[in-house]
């Protein structure tokens, strides 16, 4: 958007409430902030409906305070916890239905393209691991067969929990959840190798448990897609409330999850993604 | 279009490999004889037959 | 099937047209057969619309040849060109709707394994490129994760070709196609590697250029899918009439495209490698 | 198209009220306007909105995102001509900034949303308010609300093709029909006066 | 590609000179785009739709159209082109009969969130076994999703009502995706003289900022705006949101009638509509029936014939008003379960005796003399 | 023309029934006339029953879909009466009286006793030509059938003139407008590549045109 485009009609600066003046004065728009600016600034979500301890909710807040380009960014959202925070968010974003967040953004992404040729509009689509992975997988991973320079971020909370704790592609084998009262019968859907093999030129899978290198990820997943080609990144948001721990261990359970070796976190950059990058970074090492 | 291929018996030796490049089911055979014989009345003269026959013996008109 | 469910009552044998009678008599079901006893037997396929010099028409056939177990075999397919041969097969066939064969295959599977516990009922999933790798590739990828025991076959002929030849995702880049006015954008999907990757224990990439290999790998994609997991076949069919090459040249072009982006692959689990020696090795 | 033609009352008009479109209320052409459902010229209009504004108790200006931010060229002079307007006619205003479903409620002392806009009118009592600046699609939910639910008379001036459920509506409203009405209010203000 | 000047939308419809062709439905279509100053358009494979939307890949390779590719499934592509509206451009597709189906939740979801997509919809038989054949059942599904539906007799009326579809859609107040139905085989593969307007002229092009919701561009307020966020009663956010949205799209159709009406000079057509035998159809039937009235009028019967144009809205009072000194009225249909009849009957009230048939489907053709029969049936009661 | 006439097209996938009803609807507009042309197609398979449609008239024409009452047949080849390649059953189905049937076979075909009688009764005019045979032989190529059989309808009825025809063929096979789909592009492109320029291409197609009267041969029916 134009730089100054969040700007407050001045004949209705008084009556302004608090919050939107707050956002104009230390929002992050054309700021560039990263994660170590958190604390410091008005940021993009506000108070929301998630549950207390929310791994995804966490989630969410840490890859808001890392875009690149606020200003220029659209969201495509999709059915689930995810979307009961979107509306709180002060960027432009798409519910979709459920599953059809790829195929959104991609639509959105060429019109954008078409309408702002000159100009880098970041179309990021951040789903759950249900529409992501299930009901959209067809879709997810047509959008990277095609090379459609959009990021696609799953917030992996490993089961629908929005419609009450189900068993989802992404629950780990054996989990015992509705709809898999014996348990789940097969492995946790290896998503970061189909990402690979269907083109994606970046994918991480992090967590919330070590903030900078989430905000690091989310970073490089979202300039590598300006240019170079499709994205993902899989985020690790457990859910205390369908999974039934303290909502205080959310943490304790990723690093938990990662020490076991059940939860991995990796990275993988292709050749042309990393000479991307190393221009890109080469000034900017302080992440 | 609306030929079919033929067979000259002299040079099939029966290997089959017709057999095996024909899309259309139970249109070459082999008879007792070891040759291929054609159902005229299925095939389509696609030729595919031809193309791959070793000992040239089958012809599309 | 009981092979009796193909033997003529007495009282009516003299009625039935020569080609039921015939396929009672020497067809695939009494005795086993395979590929190799082409031309020796009546096949199940009959005569079938496919036009002149087709590659999938060829690869359907040489398919269904192969199948270890064609009184026990339920083909599952869906719209598009490999319906044509399969609707005139004397097997059971199923033509669900577009791209949902990998699940209506799940449920007939699991079905049948509660009805015959003490059988081995073949699903068997022959579908064209756009049926697995565009429309249903999330039903297919997800009957992959789960571990349905069921073999998938897909006729490849990188076209949409009873459309009128679209553009499919498995289509080569650069290839200018109906709906692709410009030329493909995008390379061709990697369905075999996500096989791998989506828990398939045995994956093969043939063209029907090489008739005896597609004969070898089917029967193990099924025999497989028995007892291990997963399985999945990729058969290139050359499309002469939306390709605009003369039908006598389909096999030259697999042929070809097996020197090049079809050359042969073979991937097998552990799993699946240990149970192929330890069941079948000899008979292989 | 109904036989008794329609009209657009201040409610509470019931439980679920359709929306006067469906119930036949036409929008005006360029240059004309409603008033209660009925299509007039738009001077008259212009004139009716003074005289109810000007004899109404507690009168509300809602400006909408489009006038709130200033966001594209002109918007800032129109956003004060509207407060001027506004303070003409001893309105106070309070704004709709977005349309979110807000978490987990606004303070309807200091906003207006579109998705239960009855809170506010019922927090400051108001007996008359005026939509500018609020895309269509959202005056349009709350003024359905509006008219079911409160005693409030509304009017819509709209930059589009006018709003069919508030009780007057002007459409393709700039800059000239802003000071247009600004003029009217000044002229019947003076004659109060006088 | 011609160069091509904007032009105002009623000098396109109404004023320019035009050539008459020998051309196909799907032809049509081609020639419809054209001239439609379409930004993008999504297509996937599906008969009797195909051959369209690869004529219009044809337009989009030279040049008349901005972005278009093939989608991975009729689902896939309704979203990507409500991806694409909500981005703030003119989009375009084509599907019909399974497709219709397998994409069917994106389309109240199109009018709900306020789209002004322009979808042609070439029907065919939906259910099993399959059929690529001509049958309107997938219209029946489609009558209350929100969506604008014209029907189109023939290819003139569908190239005219593409081009008008765009202009009804995107006015501000309407705002909502409009299907223009056609009979598959019947018109988009059937050949017949369609005039058009010369290929140097095109309309206005959208203005995505006059939307009545922000279109999705980061460049316009408010920012903090998600489309289409789901309401729920959690929060004092009332169901009285959710219905007054409903309500609005409801409102949104109806102030379409002023626009179909304008650009399309009525909502139904109706003719000899003094005549005690009426006829109300629309799509193919519509001519079917114009052959059955002519050989009636032969015999000395008085027929009369209304085509319905618009079928949501759905033209209530006008139908009325030309039926009223029918004592019956016959409804010929390309279904099995006679949508249409049911419309119909509801619309008159019981006022008038409504023939529900004759019907055909699973493609086959209606003889004019099927429903010449009917027409002696009614006219000798 | 005083009436309406209705053309049927009864041959196999590939053999240019589609085209041909194409020239000749294209034709009798160019003569002044109204037509519509519209195919039914199972799936687009080569030598799978294939069908089009042609309706005439000095007119305008409303009806649309399957010529269910054809006053004229034209069979592009004898698998459509021998084997039943075709959507309608007997061959003559619904002919109306006086009505034509072209048989595109060296010999006619066998029909059986009823059949004749019925197509007595119906006083039909039978006829049949070596439409292939003449395609191969003056245009050097069996895509051709589909003018010879063009040849034939012209001789017989009359219903076009030549040069209405021989416009319609150069504009469908000029490179202009006229873009065709799938299956039909592909063999446009073969049709094509069988001479040297397009204006050869329809000077031979003119010549099998003609050439098809001289050896159009009468039926007598029993």
């Amino acid at each position: 958007m134009s730089k100054d485009f969040l700007r407050i009609s001045p004949a209705f600066e008084d009556i302004m409430p608090a919050e939107y003046r707050e956002l104009v004065a230390s929002g992050p728009y054309g700021k560039g902030y990263g994660i170590s600016d958190l604390g410091s600034h008005k940021e993009l979500l506000e108070e929301h409906p998630l549950c207390a301890g929310c791994g995804l909710a966490l989630s969410l807040r840490l890859t808001l305070s890392v875009l690149p380009a606020p200003e220029d960014t659209v969201i495509v959202g999709s059915t689930g916890c995810s979307a009961l925070a979107f509306p709180q968010v002060a960027l432009h974003n798409i519910h979709s239905l459920f599953g059809n967040q790829n195929a959104v953004a991609a639509g959105l992404k060429r019109a954008l393209k078409l309408r702002f040729p000159d100009k880098h509009k970041d179309v990021v689509v951040v789903a759950g691991d249900g529409a992501t992975a299930d009901i959209g997988l067809d879709m997810v991973m047509q959008s990277w067969f095609r090379g459609e320079l959009i990021t696609t971020i799953m917030l992996d909370n490993e089961a629908y929990a929005n419609t009450g704790g189900q068993e989802s592609g992404m629950s780990p084998k054996g989990a015992v959840l509705n709809m898999a009262p014996k348990g789940k019968k097969f492995q946790k859907i290896n998503m970061p190798e189909l990402a690979r093999e269907a083109g994606c030129v970046y994918v991480a899978a992090v967590s919330p448990a070590n903030p900078k290198r989430l905000g690091k990820a989310i970073r490089r997943a979202i300039l590598v897609a300006r240019e170079v080609g499709p994205t993902y990144v899989q985020i690790f948001a457990p859910c205390p409330t369908n999974f039934k721990f303290k909502p205080q261990e959310t943490i304790k359970r990723i690093k938990e999850r990662e020490k076991d070796g059940t939860y991995l976190t990796r990275e993988y950059i292709s050749q042309e993604a990393q000479e991307y990058l190393a221009a890109m970074e080469g000034g900017n090492k302080d992440e | 279009m609306y030929g079919a291929v033929k067979v000259d018996e002299e040079k099939c030796n029966g290997c089959k490999v017709c057999v095996f490049a024909c899309p259309d089911p139970n249109v070459l055979t082999l008879l007792k004889t070891k040759k291929i014989t054609v159902n005229q009345d299925r095939c389509k003269a696609c030729g595919l037959c031809a193309s791959v026959c070793p000992k040239e013996a089958l012809t599309v008109n | 099937m009981s092979v009796k469910i193909i033997r003529p009552t007495a009282a009516f044998a003299d009625l039935l047209p020569a080609e039921y009678l015939e396929l009672a008599a020497n067809g695939p079901y009494a005795s086993p057969k395979t590929i190799n006893d082409l031309g020796n037997f009546k096949e199940i396929i009959e005569e079938h619309p496919h036009c002149a010099g087709c590659g999938v028409a060829l690869g359907v056939r040489l398919t269904a040849a192969s199948l270890p177990a064609p009184a026990d075999t339920l083909i599952v397919g869906t719209a598009g060109c490999s319906f044509f041969g399969l609707a005139q097969a004397a097997l059971n066939y199923s033509c669900s709707a577009f791209g949902n064969q990998n699940a209506v295959a799940s449920g007939l599977k699991r079905m049948l394994k509660i009805r015959y516990p003490d059988t081995h009922k073949d699903v068997v999933v022959l579908v064209g490129d756009g049926g697995i790798a565009d429309i249903g590739l999330d039903l297919t990828l997800h009957s992959w994760f789960r571990r349905e025991k069921i073999a998938t076959i897909m006729v490849d002929n990188e076209v949409y070709g009873n459309t009128g030849g679209q553009e499919s995702g498995m289509t080569q880049e650069g290839q200018v196609l109906n709906m692709a006015p410009k030329g493909k954008n995008f390379a061709k999907i990697p369905v075999f590697e996500l096989a791998q990757v989506s828990g398939c224990v045995y994956c093969a990439r043939v063209t029907v250029a090489s008739p005896k290999k597609i004969g070898q790998v089917v029967r193990k994609a099924i025999l497989l899918a028995r007892e291990v997991g997963p399985t999945y076949v990729q058969i290139y069919t050359p499309c002469p009439t939306n390709f605009k090459f003369p039908p006598q040249q389909t096999i030259n072009i697999a042929k070809k495209a097996e020197e090049g982006h079809y050359s042969f692959r073979e991937f097998i689990s552990d799993e699946a490698q240990a149970y192929w020696e330890k069941n079948f090795s000899s008979s292989a | 198209m109904s036989i008794t033609p329609y009209r657009v009352l201040v409610g509470p008009e019931g439980y679920l009220p359709p929306a006067a479109a469906s119930r036949g209320v036409l929008l005006p052409e360029k240059g004309e306007a409603l008033i209660e459902g009925a299509i007039v010229p738009e001077e008259e209009a212009m004139q009716a909105i003074a005289t109810k504004l000007l004899s109404a108790k507690n009168p509300f200006f809602f400006p909408g995102p489009q006038l709130l931010w200033d966001w594209k060229e002109g918007v800032a002079q129109k956003a004060q001509a509207v407060k001027r307007l506004a303070d003409l006619a001893g309105a106070r205003v309070i704004p709709m900034p977005d349309y979110r479903p807000k978490y987990p409620m606004i303070n309807p002392a200091v906003e207006i949303n579109p998705n239960h806009p009855n809170l506010t009118i019922w927090h400051n009592k108001i007996d008359l308010c005026v939509f500018i600046g609020v895309h269509c699609h959202y005056a349009n939910m709350a003024l359905k609300i509006i008219r079911g639910g409160t005693s409030c008379y509304t009017v819509a001036l709209c930059g589009e093709a006018g709003h069919e459920d508030a009780m007057i509506s002007l459409c393709c409203m700039g800059m000239p029909e802003l000071a247009k009405l600004t003029e009217i209010i000044r002229t019947m203000k003076g004659e109060q006066a006088a | 590609m011609i160069e091509q000047k904007v032009v105002a939308p009623e000098y396109l419809f109404n004023e320019a000179e035009r050539e008459e062709q020998f051309i196909t439905g799907s032809e049509a279509v081609r020639e419809a785009i054209r001239r439609a100053n379409v930004d993008m358009a999504i297509s996937y494979p599906i008969t009797p739709q195909s051959e369209s939307m690869h004529l219009v890949g044809d337009i989009y390779a030279e040049g008349y159209i901005k972005e278009y590719f093939r989608g991975e499934n009729e689902f896939a592509v309704m979203s990507s082109v409500a991806g694409a509206a909500m981005g703030g451009v003119r989009v375009f597709t084509a599907t019909g009969g399974p497709g219709t189906l397998r994409a069917f939740e994106a389309f109240p979801t199109w009018a709900g969130a306020r789209l002004p997509v322009v979808c042609a919809f070439m029907t065919r038989g939906i259910n099993s076994p399959l059929s690529i054949q001509p049958d309107t059942l997938e219209m029946a599904y489609m009558l209350d999703t929100g969506i604008i539906m014209l029907h189109a007799e023939n290819s003139q009326d569908l190239y005219d009502m593409i081009l008008q579809a765009f202009m009804i859609a995107e006015k501000p107040e309407v705002h909502i995706p409009v299907g223009v139905f056609v009979d598959g085989f019947f018109v988009t593969h059937t050949r017949d003289r369609v005039k058009i307007a010369p290929p140097d002229i095109k309309l206005p092009p959208y203005n995505p900022y006059s939307a009545p919701v922000p279109v999705m561009d980061m460049e316009n307020p408010p920012i903090r705006q998600m489309r289409d966020p789901f309401v729920m009663k959690s929060n004092f956010i009332s169901y009285a949101a959710h219905a007054s949205w409903q309500q609005e799209i409801l409102a949104a159709a109806e102030r379409s009638r002023r626009h179909i009406a304008h650009y399309l000079g009525s909502l139904l057509e109706a003719e000899n509509e003094n005549a005690q035998v009426m006829i109300v159809a629309s799509g193919t039937a519509v001519s079917q029936s114009r052959e059955a009235i002519e050989s009636a009028r032969q015999e000395g019967l008085d027929v009369g014939l209304v085509k319905l144009k618009s079928l949501r809205p759905f033209p209530t009072e006008e139908l009325k008003a030309v039926t009223a000194n029918a004592k019956a009225v016959i409804v010929p249909e390309f279904n099995r379960v006679g949508w249409l009849a049911r419309e119909v009957r509801a619309a008159l009230e019981a006022k008038v005796k409504v023939v529900g048939g004759p019907r055909v489907f699973g493609g086959m053709t209606m003889p004019p003399d099927l429903i010449l029969d009917e027409i002696r049936r009614c006219a000798n009661e | 023309m005083n009436k309406k006439v209705s053309i049927r097209m009864s041959g196999l996938g590939g053999q240019g029934v589609v085209t041909a009803a194409h020239i000749l609807g294209s034709a009798a507009t160019r003569d002044g006339l109204v037509s519509t042309v519209n195919p039914f197609f199972g799936a687009e398979k080569r030598l799978a029953p294939a069908e089009s449609y042609v309706r005439i008239s000095p007119v305008q024409i409303h009806e649309r879909g399957e010529v269910l009452f054809p006053d004229v047949i034209m069979i592009f080849h004898p698998h459509v009466i021998t084997m039943g390649k075709c959507y309608t059953m007997p061959f003559f189905d619904g002919l109306q009286k006086d009505g034509v049937i072209i048989v595109n076979a060296d010999v006619f075909p066998e029909i059986s006793a009823d059949d004749c009688q019925a197509l007595a009764k119906l006083n039909a005019k039978l006829y049949y030509l070596p439409a292939t045979k003449v395609a191969l032989e003056v245009g050097g190529t069996e895509l051709a059938t589909n003018m010879a059989m063009l040849g034939a309808f012209l001789n017989v009825t009359k219903l076009v003139s030549v040069e209405a025809l021989k416009d319609s063929l150069a504009e469908r096979f000029g490179g202009g407008k006229f873009v065709a789909s799938g299956t039909t592009a592909a063999l446009d492109d073969v049709l094509r590549s069988k001479y040297e320029k397009v204006s050869q291409l329809i000077e031979q197609n003119m010549a099998v045109v003609e050439a098809a009267g001289a050896s159009l041969r009468e039926f007598a029916v029993c």
